[in-house]
């Protein structure tokens, strides 16, 4: 899907939308997950399921490097697209390919975090679930478990993502949590870490993941330490489901990011046809929802599929 | 012609009064591969004087799960070095194989053993082409096998999602024939009361054969001498492109077993598994004393690199040191390990250079 | 060119015609013709740079020529790799040697020819027959190794090359090549090699000898190719020259005589 | 004694009998900086003609910013490269250097001018303690600069949350100072009315300069001759250990070239900042047609091999292919690029080997 | 020992006291003392693996000795590195030559000693001088260059010798050191060099050369010292050896004229 014949919104200016209401609609989302990250994965099959559902084309971009990231988003100014979803974990870095976006006349819509500078770039809009308020979440679920003593398990080093994630499970607590490096592409050897910290100190009662394969092996590694901590997690996929079926998992933060992916392309839909915004300026949050035993029957299929 | 010529050997055999004597000591420690024990067991000393975790069996069972996986890759990528050439597919190579056990096993509903044995066949001839295009653009192994691993990163990404359209191949313990295979490639067995994953085994076993290999076999004297100086050896009569190719695909079957194992054990695969765990293994050989530029270096020294990064890793989280400074504090013991065995080396061989 | 002396035989072990020898733009060989016989020495001759080198490398199948035709027994033959050689019978003591430094001298003499001993999958690298035959045939030399663990680039430069040397012999079973195999000789070892040369030639090999000694070259040569900038001079059987006259072509006058006259006389004082 | 001497030139100055003549383009094709040109030909042929964005005025500025700062980074990698040595902390210490220009200037408070000579030293201390322990041990620097990699990862994790609390520096832009280190580092450059960065410029100096090291003074001898042969140069009198101390300061300095520009674009630094990006700078001069080995390469092949590398990541981009095969597509790309580079200098060789 | 002969100054340029050199378990030399003197030839004899090189690269600052004293002017002095060999004058040819096969000729002329134009940031190594410096030095050796900017990696095995040499006789300021200089060389190139040797005597340096060849050490060596297994079997001045002495010394007997009849006549047959 080469954008052909340049769609004719190169006029720029801000009523430029609604001339490419009867051209094909492009849109490029650029995010700051690293390829083959499980929670990217679903908002970009959001996105991508918005594009097909609507009759629009979508390209997905993504580079955990705010430079990398504010790079691809300059090209896809370049590329005269039609729209901009953007994932601004490092809001200043983003600021200047942001603007030029805007400048271009090219609406623009942050996603995941960054709710606050979103509007003062210029966004239409804003669609996510802060990390931090995640984390939030998290911690305010394990302190009602009962846990004092929590283990979050970080996959990769100076993730700003991951970070706040624990972060807010921090201050959800209303302890700090400990944190645990591994790395996310050798599972078994963060198998073993997670066992090390649990053999090394006992008294850890919960360990919080903040990434759906991670949280198996938590699992794994708990019974394999004998400990009786409590396994919580970030993100569903298949593996997450069964165990918290099974109790193996207490409960998994859900942040609905497929509507992370999907919405945005709703709304610079709307826009480009009827310049019609959501939320008034305020951002439109996906969650945080928690899926445990009570209702993860429901969207038990929905996970394996890679929407949830 | 050896035969028919008298043989003037005109001193008897005596101690040479060319050489010196030398201690046992020093004569054992200038081996490359006892170089590394030292490295081993300062760094087993020092986490073993501060945790008792650390040294006890189920600690030890902890780290030697960690340095296995990463040992049977680390000898066969020293094996490689030693042969004078790289692969850095061979970490993703890992995630491809688990991969495609997954896919072939749930996707496409084989028996596991049906799927071990594709993946094998998948693996072998990526190591051929790795190979193959190595010897014959003569370019360096490091660039070829970085565009491998560009591209196989991107198939293990594509494919899984085109196969299951999540990032994970799921579901593993389901397919027929899974037990036996557990059996083999992920169980564990009892020592002490204390299980050990079996995968140690499996280590112990490349280990052994890859020493066996370079020390014993007309194949190892030609890896040796094809990393000491291909030109050289080729023209002395080594098939030297052969043994090249031989190589890669060894390294490929390394990561097919690295890669069952992995698949087996998790029942579950991510897309990305095993990228930039290639480096890892690199480092491994090179604590291990491998050269890399080639021609030098040994099996046993790399598995003993893999087993001091593995109780590195490990025993940094045994001292509950903050997780903040972990990779300080990894590279900090890399490197205390690496230079005391250099100082022990150095002190075995005086003034030698 | 003048007809094979002594014991030769019918059709020549190795013959060249017309090879020539080009690097990118340099011409380092053009049109040489010689043959090699069974039972002879075939002497090549030549300024440092004539090319000499570059021949020995295309007969012993590093390089492939440019140009020309290569007949083993009268069939062409073409040589895609050296063990292709080798294989033919064709050993040789190259230049620089083609010794792995790092290696172990038992390691480097067998390399690429390694004797086995079990079966099957337990078939191994005869290490002990491989140390023996090594210290033997060094010992033959005259090189009292210390220790045939020893690794070869810990070698003096004599040893080394005693080591190439007596690999060539101990594998060469039709052809012997040997480029100035005995340079960094001292008198003593070098004299064992002209007598190897001596011994093969009399066991029906073919040899050919690179030497800028003309008192070796004299002794045992049959044949003498003489090169220049890459160009054959000619090829001249041995009763067509004096030992003077080679001595002459091989150094443009018999310099060394007056030469040492000269050193004698301090010329500054 | 040359004076002395009657200089017996036997042969007239005129053609050499022992030459062919060969074509100008055959002259050219073997020289290694052209070679990786013919590459870089290729992919822009290849994506220009597939995308009039990338060939375009804004698609050009793009891709050519992503060249920019990797350019600077493989021309000091291919400099330590030619000599020898491999440096993989080079793609971490730019992050080192960008955190410490944040921190001083924003967490103690100093002119971005003072921060940014903070970070100078910092870097050239770095770099001067890799240099010392690479001579002084003798241990390979891709170990030594694997135990610094690791140890600055951690240090630059463990000391951002120490005095941010969070994995990120943010608030550069209101330091005393930054306007005129943005002109310097961070602004662009109208050329036919696009904006085109500043660092394209320092991307160029850089090239230039280190070309001009590499191949007109004595430096340069030095760096060829310690990564051709330590020993052999050491023995003619090659200040060899000096060369390589300075050649990692070199490093170093660009590292702190590239953190600053980064520091002051961004105006927020993330912790794990250039973290992985060494190994691309050592791709982009293998491709530029350095040798792994040392001895052999060019600053220019290198700042090619970045652009090669700059214009495959976001001419894939512009292609609009799907973001889940974009490692595929990246990995055949390359090995596109240095394929037809050696089949074009195979041509031009001919024979030559 | 007697006494030097002939051109001697008072104090030895270079005196040696007891040298010794282990490596590891090997005693490669033990207790070697001798003189070098400014307008001297000293000339090192000895087998293959006597332990020649080792010494030449004691004197040279490669290694430093296990044992004993090594005098530079009557001065003891340690090398820990060859540039302090080199600063004092000494220029060495090293047995392996020291050249860094992937680098122009002319880069390998220079290297370590570049000559340099301009001033300030813009000095620069002044290539063309050196690539003039090159050619004519080597065009004096009677080498023929194609190209100065040919890599000497693919220079024949004595056009490589030739450079080295060229380079340590350009270089030489008060002691030149030779390590088996002539060995790849033709007779007319080896010529050139003796004449080199000598015209360096004569202007008052001390040299140390090595060598096989008694036809080349006898003429223009002025002291001789034998080595055998590390250990030195004296230290004779020219006077007290007659050439035939030396040959049967190097040689342990006048084996190459028997050699030269035993291998005229075909032995085997
Ligand atoms: N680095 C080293 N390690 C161990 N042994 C060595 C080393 N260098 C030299 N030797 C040994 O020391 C002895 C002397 O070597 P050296 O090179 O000095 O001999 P040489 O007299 O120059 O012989 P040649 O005439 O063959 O060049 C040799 O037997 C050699 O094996
Ligand atoms: N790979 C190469 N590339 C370019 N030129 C080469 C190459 N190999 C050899 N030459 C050139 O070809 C010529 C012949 O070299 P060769 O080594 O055959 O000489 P040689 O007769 O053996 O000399 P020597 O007696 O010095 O060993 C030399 O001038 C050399 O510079
Ligand atoms: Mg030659
Ligand atoms: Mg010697």
């Amino acid at each position: 899907s080469t954008d052909d014949s340049g769609s004719g919104d190169g006029g720029g200016g801000d009523s430029g939308g609604s001339a490419a209401a009867d051209g094909d609609l492009s849109f490029a989302v650029v995010t700051h997950g690293s390829a083959g990250d499980a929670f990217w994965d679903v908002v970009q099959k959001g996105a991508e399921a918005a594009g097909e559902d609507l009759g629009v084309s979508v390209d997905y971009q993504s580079d955990g490097d705010p430079q990398r990231q504010s790079q691809l988003v300059q090209a896809a100014v370049n590329q005269d697209v039609d729209g901009i979803v953007v994932s601004m974990a490092n809001p200043d870095a983003l600021q200047d390919s942001v603007e030029a976006a805007v400048a271009a006349g090219i609406p623009v819509i942050t996603i995941n975090s960054g709710a606050e500078q979103s509007a003062q770039f210029g966004a239409i809009g804003h669609v996510g679930q802060d990390e931090a308020i995640a984390g939030q979440g998290a911690g305010q679920r394990l302190a009602q478990d009962g846990a004092t003593n929590v283990l979050c398990v970080v996959h990769e080093a100076g993730n700003i993502g991951l970070e706040q994630r624990c972060d807010g499970a921090s201050q959800g607590l209303g302890s700090e949590v400990r944190l645990l490096q591994v790395d996310i592409n050798d599972l078994q050897a963060a198998q073993s870490t997670i066992t090390s910290q649990l053999q090394s100190d006992p008294t850890i009662d919960a360990v919080l993941t903040l990434n759906s394969g991670v949280a198996s092996v938590a699992a794994a590694a708990a019974s394999d330490a004998g400990s009786e901590a409590e396994i919580a997690t970030f993100d569903l996929n298949g593996d997450v489901i069964s165990a918290i079926q099974d109790g193996s998992i207490s409960f998994a933060v859900d942040q609905q990011q497929y509507e992370q992916g999907y919405l945005p392309i709703v709304m610079l839909k709307l826009y480009a046809q009827n310049l019609n915004t959501v939320g008034g300026g305020q951002p439109v949050l996906t969650g945080p929802g928690i899926v445990d035993s009570t209702n993860v029957d429901e969207i038990a299929d929905l996970a394996s599929a890679g929407t949830r | 012609m050896s035969a028919t010529r008298e043989a003037p050997v005109e001193r008897p055999v005596r101690a040479d009064e060319r050489l010196a004597a030398v201690g046992i000591w020093r004569r054992l420690l200038v081996k490359p591969e006892l170089g590394s024990l030292i490295g081993a067991v300062v760094i087993l000393a020092f986490f073993s004087a501060q945790s008792d975790v650390f040294r006890g069996l189920s600690g030890i069972a902890n780290w030697l799960d960690v340095a296995s996986t990463l040992g049977i890759m680390a000898v066969a990528v020293a094996l490689l070095m030693i042969g004078g050439h790289f692969d850095l597919s061979a970490g993703v190579l890992t995630g491809t194989t688990a991969l495609t056990v997954g896919i072939v096993a749930t996707e496409l509903d084989q028996n596991i053993w049906v799927a071990i044995g594709a993946a094998l066949v998948l693996a072998l001839a990526i190591g051929f082409a790795n190979g193959w295009l190595v010897t014959r653009t003569g370019l360096p192994s490091f660039i070829i096998t970085l565009g491998t691993f560009l591209m196989l990163q991107g198939l293990n990404l594509g494919l899984t999602k085109l196969f299951t359209g999540t990032v994970v191949v799921r579901g593993i313990a389901e397919a027929p024939g899974y037990h036996s295979a557990e059996l083999l490639l992920a169980s564990t067995i009892n020592v002490f009361g204390q299980p050990f994953r079996v995968a140690i085994v499996w280590w112990l076993l490349a280990t052994a054969v890859a020493s066996w290999v370079l020390l014993r076999t007309r194949f190892g004297n030609w890896v040796f001498a094809t990393g000491g100086d291909e030109v050289a050896s080729r023209n002395v009569g080594v098939p030297a492109r052969r043994t090249t190719i031989t190589l890669f695909m060894t390294t490929a079957a390394a990561a097919w077993l690295v890669g069952s194992i992995t698949a087996v054990r998790l029942t579950s695969v991510q897309a990305n598994t095993g990228t930039g765990q290639e480096l890892i293994y690199i480092v491994a050989a090179v604590i291990g004393g491998c050269l890399l530029t080639g021609g030098f270096g040994s099996a046993i020294g790399a598995a003993l690199g893999a087993l001091v990064f593995g109780m590195t890793q490990q025993g940094i989280v045994y001292l509950d040191w903050d997780a903040d400074w972990f990779y300080f504090f990894l590279g900090a013991m890399l490197l205390l390990a690496v230079l005391t065995n250099r100082l022990v080396r150095r002190y075995a061989e005086a003034a030698r250079r | 060119m003048s007809t094979a002396v002594g014991r030769s035989d019918d059709a020549p072990l190795l013959e060249l015609r017309g090879i020539g020898k080009d690097f990118g733009s340099v011409i380092a060989l053009d049109d040489i013709s010689t043959t090699v016989r069974a039972g002879q020495v075939t002497c090549v001759l030549g300024d440092n740079g004539a090319g000499k080198s570059t021949l020995i490398k295309v007969l012993s199948g590093v390089h492939r020529p440019t140009r020309g035709e290569l007949l083993l027994d009268g069939r062409p033959v073409e040589f895609d790799a050296p063990r292709e050689a080798l294989d033919a019978g064709i050993a040789t003591v190259f230049q620089d040697l083609a010794m792995i430094p790092l290696m172990a001298i038992w390691r480097n003499f067998f390399l690429g020819s390694e004797p086995t001993t079990g079966w099957g999958p337990f078939r191994r690298f005869d290490s002990a027959t491989a140390k023996d035959v090594t210290r033997r045939e060094l010992a033959a030399m005259g090189i009292d190794i210390r220790d045939p663990d020893q690794p070869v680039g810990t070698l003096s430069g004599g040893e080394r090359q005693s080591v190439a040397i007596a690999r060539a012999v101990h594998f060469g079973a039709r052809v012997l090549i040997l480029d100035e195999p005995t340079s960094a000789l001292g008198v003593k070892q070098a004299g064992v090699v002209l007598r190897y040369i001596a011994q093969a030639r009399d066991r029906g090999l073919g040899v050919v000898f690179i030497t800028h000694n003309p008192h070796h070259a004299h002794p045992v040569g049959d044949r003498f190719l003489l090169l220049n900038r890459g160009r054959s001079m000619g090829d001249f059987a041995k009763g067509e020259l004096s030992r003077e006259e080679l001595t002459t072509m091989m150094a443009g006058g018999d310099e060394l005589t007056e030469l040492a006259e000269e050193l004698e006389r301090p010329t500054g004082r």
